[in-house]
């Protein structure tokens, strides 16, 4: 095992000297990307995200509850990772590890920073009553670059979203839902773009065996206002201020680009 | 099985019930075999609105060591629902439901699995219930046992599952979520068609003796069309197979 | 071990050829079967089981609670069973394993689908407060055959209990309890049944060593009406339509022998 | 220790007690010896309203093996009650107070064992409370002690066990739940007897230094009479032995 | 290591032999104590003890909620320990084990059955409304003898705790916390004293060594009206009942010294 | 990020901060190297109103072997706050902000321990934060970076760390907690200065790329006056070493 990582190690440098890609991509490039929502009809918004084979399955419940106490005007968002052991032979049954937690706290930071959802829209009650949406992401296949697939599958779940509107009775502080359906106030479309530090050497959107030798990795998420809402380097590994720049600068393309996939955007 | 509202009927004058269908109609049922990369097998099955995908992983090396067999592998079942599969989100992680079925699930597939072929390993396998509309146990078994010939782990048999149950009174095949809830009973099977062997029943409802051996009899005769096209869908994957080598 | 395991199975198939067991039974008969009632005066209800040398203690807890948003007119019944390790070396500390689960979830069934407790009956004010009936399963020799030890002294111990009737005073929507007692409203026995199969033989109420060696087994819950309330093949081997015909028939004839058996019946 | 009830009075003017003992009274104590197939070793006392089952198991191998000892034996005990041996259902699993009794129960056995015969191996004691009524540590030691001498562990003595308090400002043996809640001390002491060897001792309470050693030496009265009633209860099994062997 | 233990014992045992210990101390000595108060400006009331080598911090924090149901006119105490890993190679991560709850139970009794802390002045709306107070361990350095560190660290902390008054409006139903701040009603300063019997002998204070090597040991918390709060033998080991007459009187001179280190008394 | 109470000004006219800083002035910063005993190495760092304890412990064997690698040792970190660190009490044990916050940690910490040199074994650091307001991961870097020196594990650099932050629409150094809170962003960093490799790089907030690299920028030149202050704790315990064997 350690034997055999080290020789593809080996074999992904020698590439990357030459500026390939042990699948045959540029640096720059990420794999076949594809987003397919209202996948699932019992969730009130859904996305299927395909990054090569990399399999990512979000699925959005709205519920009624009550606010924070500290932002009584504020719906509330939480956001959860499984990696189901089903996606790969890396996960085990269990609570989320430290790496599903990274995952959803990056995620759940690109849309919350970003004001992605007004969350003052959701409130029913002040102090009271409010919308609590809850994003779900289930891993199916792990094949690298699970961030950027959640992220993405995040975003066009929450955008995909139709909740019943609601009529509440203040006199008898009764809810009722309403037969018609309205959208999630989705205000912003936050994207996160990964790129791996592999000897030296940085690569958009890494693979699974990629992630395997790399020494560590930068997220940046951006949304089309020009704005970042999150950062996270990972892993071990370091970066120069150089690099910094560069990936930040290929964040906002890359964004530009997959926004473009995002079904009803 | 809860309280019928008044008035519901779940089958209606002509025979038909609430989806449609007759008494003893199976819901639509589509399978596909190889879905996964990082699996040694998969499947995913579509019946109805259930929508359920499997994984096999192994044999392979099973870490807490004693729990190894000198003479054989072990199957070990995780059945899961994601959070956002049913109406109430829920909330991850197994529930006591799902430590249940996750164990007469694995007591169903082994019978089928030669184990002793695998000594010290384990055999893993996942099933995930992406959307549930009742029948998740039966349908997940059929997607596992697809998902172990996809692994190309030996069997004697593929497993087909299916279940039968009692609505408005009368024996019906392959009971949806709202005909569960107002139903009388659930009697989910799963067999080896070749040899006729029953290796999962369970029954959940107040049936007589008569009821209950009728539900059994119409859950095989299911079965045995899931196993036909459980064999279609292998033949698809091989043919796609045959297809990429020809290339 | 596990060449006295296969030594023993070699041991017990042979006999079976001849129809005999390793403890000299018939292959329909139970062991020696004795229920005490009322063994824990501060439970509501209790039973003790000995089936040979299984022992089972059942105890009766019943709380005011809420009744389940769904079901605002009925009562609560939770059935929980323990397999503490000072009943078996094969049973270890901490939460019910999956045997633990499998088992309390059959002998809730048994009960709970027969409709053996009348739950309307036990609901004080319809949507807000019911009656919560606990029944908690203690292990306390594991011999074989758990489960319908289980299932015999969760019905015996619904029969002894007695709790405090209570008047709910409208006005100041306080609850009373009174002095005077009533028992639980049960209105059906449901007895569990199960049978092994051993290389191809069915016996009823395995024992122990019987459980070790054979390839599966199922359990039929019927009750005095002639009705089955549960069904649970449980472990792998298969079973023939016939032999489910078979242990159907049996179930109800042994079911009736257990009947005689439980104090004030 | 609660706020005891206005004008209840846990001792009357003639000296009695509310369950009609006197003030160095024991309660009602019943001990059997081998009462459970399974374990290796077994017992059950009945202790006034208490009943408490132990169970032993080993010499046996350890499962961690990182838990070994090269030299001796590890003790381990777990005691637990049953969800409906209190008044209040009782939550199952441990909670912080049968881990506190959990340790001082192995303390208080520990010395007694002969540890360094079985190294590398554990020596497991299970001790289920399934009825409670104050007291259940002392009854717990004394039954776990018994089944540790069914179970044929080498011991130097048995352990003995037994409580005195502090109710109505006198020093009282064996103190039941009223007694406890509404006392002012309890005072749980364990001994070997044949070397007066206190092996458990605690106070919960607030007592003057006289009155906790009058406390002692009262509790270690009533251990030596527990003493003499396990020893019968030994002596009993021992002769339902030699009587089978006989037949 | 079990050798280096066994050499260790030896030495330990040899030297006691002469009345002598492993640091130089005498039998009856404790090690050099510092108490410090107020170090932990956030928690309303805090303390840092140094008992030779061993360092422990308590912190007190003041909530408002609900008394207990069978103890409506009494506020709430709660006593946590955490044996975090940064203390010792001996602690794990994880949820308190059984060395750090039985810890917890006995600073805990000391305090609660002496009276301590007048709880029924904590109480705001009898039955409804009370103060509840977290006395939290944080265990440090580990050097030995953490239970009598962690009894000093917590009275004293108490005693520096400060709480803001709070005017209950009994129309609006509105607690209103005042800017003006009052001391918790502490009345009795319960020490704990711990002696290890190692070999026959009976040492105060026994520092880490020590107890690798004790057979067991004793703890008597007094308080300064000459009244013995709690007692716990720990570990395995054995005691006469004259060694108990002497550890009890020990225990009060040892606390009245110890008494005289606490700030502010 | 929490709305900012109307009308509060986090930055006066006269440039000066809340607390009396400067816009890009460091809060007061004292560091001690070597305070616990039971440690291999160990630092406190007080960094304004934050307080800090961090202790390595290793290298040294691995308890689950499966976690052992055969060519390095690992890196283990766990950052923990202490109940009555913050405002409102917190539960005992990590929550998911810790979990994520150790791992970045040792994602920081890890480019500079040569751990090649010691297969098979773990190197553990805790951080203990005993009281926080804003800030605590640069301040835990800091510390476990000490620690780790004052254990003698062989590095590469220290790592030294500091955040950099938006207030009130200006970029600025080392925000407090009031600041944190009321702020528009928040951008943790931590370096090795020798090649002024960057190993911890978060943020969380909304910025232009222009401000984020600015607080990028800013975050470095605190960390580097951090390291001075790590190098001049460091040279301290140095000295007293020396004096002690001196002695």
């Amino acid at each position: 095992m350690e034997i055999m990582a080290s020789i593809m190690k080996d074999h992904i440098l020698q590439l990357l000297k030459e500026d390939k890609r042990i699948d045959g991509r540029g640096l720059e490039d990420f794999r076949p990307l594809t987003v397919e929502t209202n996948v699932i009809e019992k969730a009130e918004g859904s996305a299927l995200v395909k990054l090569g084979d990399t399999q990512i399955l979000v699925g959005i419940k709205v519920d009624l509850g009550e606010p924070f106490p500290d932002l009584p005007n504020m719906g509330v968002i939480t956001t959860n990772v499984e990696f189901v052991p089903l996606a790969s032979p890396t996960f085990e049954p269990g609570p989320p590890d430290e790496r599903a937690i990274e995952l959803a706290r990056v995620v759940d930071r690109g849309i919350r920073e970003s004001q992605a959802i007004d969350l003052e829209k959701l409130v029913i009650v002040p102090g009271k009553l409010v919308r609590v949406v809850f994003i779900d992401v289930h891993v199916l296949d792990h094949d690298g670059n699970l961030l950027d697939a959640s992220g993405i599958g995040a975003i066009a779940a929450l955008l995909s979203t139709r909740i019943p509107k609601v009529e509440y009775n203040e006199e008898t502080e009764e809810v009722v839902m309403l037969e018609e359906y309205e959208k999630l106030p989705v205000t912003r479309i936050p994207i996160p773009v990964t790129l791996a530090k592999i000897g030296g050497n940085l690569v958009v959107d890494p693979n699974f065996e990629e992630e395997q030798v790399m020494d560590g990795k930068i997220t940046i998420t951006t949304d089309e206002n020009g704005y970042i809402s999150a950062v996270q380097k990972s892993e071990g590994g370091s970066f120069k201020l150089e690099e910094i720049a560069y990936v930040t600068d290929l964040a906002y393309k890359k964004a530009s680009e997959i926004r473009e996939k995002i079904p009803g955007l | 099985m809860m309280g019928k509202p008044e008035g519901l009927k779940l089958i209606d004058e002509n025979g038909y019930r609430l989806d449609g269908r007759k008494k003893y109609e199976l819901r639509k049922i589509k399978m596909e075999v190889g879905v996964l990369k990082s699996a040694d097998g998969s499947a995913y099955v579509e019946w109805g609105k259930n929508k359920i995908m499997a994984a096999v992983y192994g044999p392979r090396e099973i870490h807490p060591k004693h729990l190894q067999k000198p003479d054989r592998a072990i199957l070990r079942v995780r059945y899961n629902m994601a959070p956002f599969s049913v109406e109430e989100r829920k909330k991850p992680g197994p529930d006591r439901r799902s430590v249940e079925i996750s164990k007469v699930i694995r007591g169903a597939l082994e019978p089928a699995v030669i184990l002793e072929l695998f000594p010290r390993t384990s055999i893993d396998i996942f099933i995930e219930v992406l959307q549930a509309d009742a029948g998740t146990r039966v349908a997940g078994i059929t997607a596992a046992s697809l998902a172990l010939a996809d692994a190309g782990i030996p069997m004697k048999d593929l497993v087909a599952a299916c279940a039968a149950g009692k609505i408005d009174g009368e024996i019906a095949l392959d009971l949806n979520k709202e005909e569960d809830n107002y139903g009388e009973a659930d009697v989910p099977v799963a067999i080896m068609p070749i040899k006729n062997d029953i290796t999962l029943l369970q029954m959940d409802g107040y049936l007589t003796k008569e009821e209950f051996l009728e539900a059994v009899k119409l859950a095989i005769k299911g079965a045995k069309a899931v196993y036909q096209k459980q064999r279609e869908a292998l033949r698809e994957k091989y043919l796609k197979i045959v297809e990429e080598v020809g290339e």
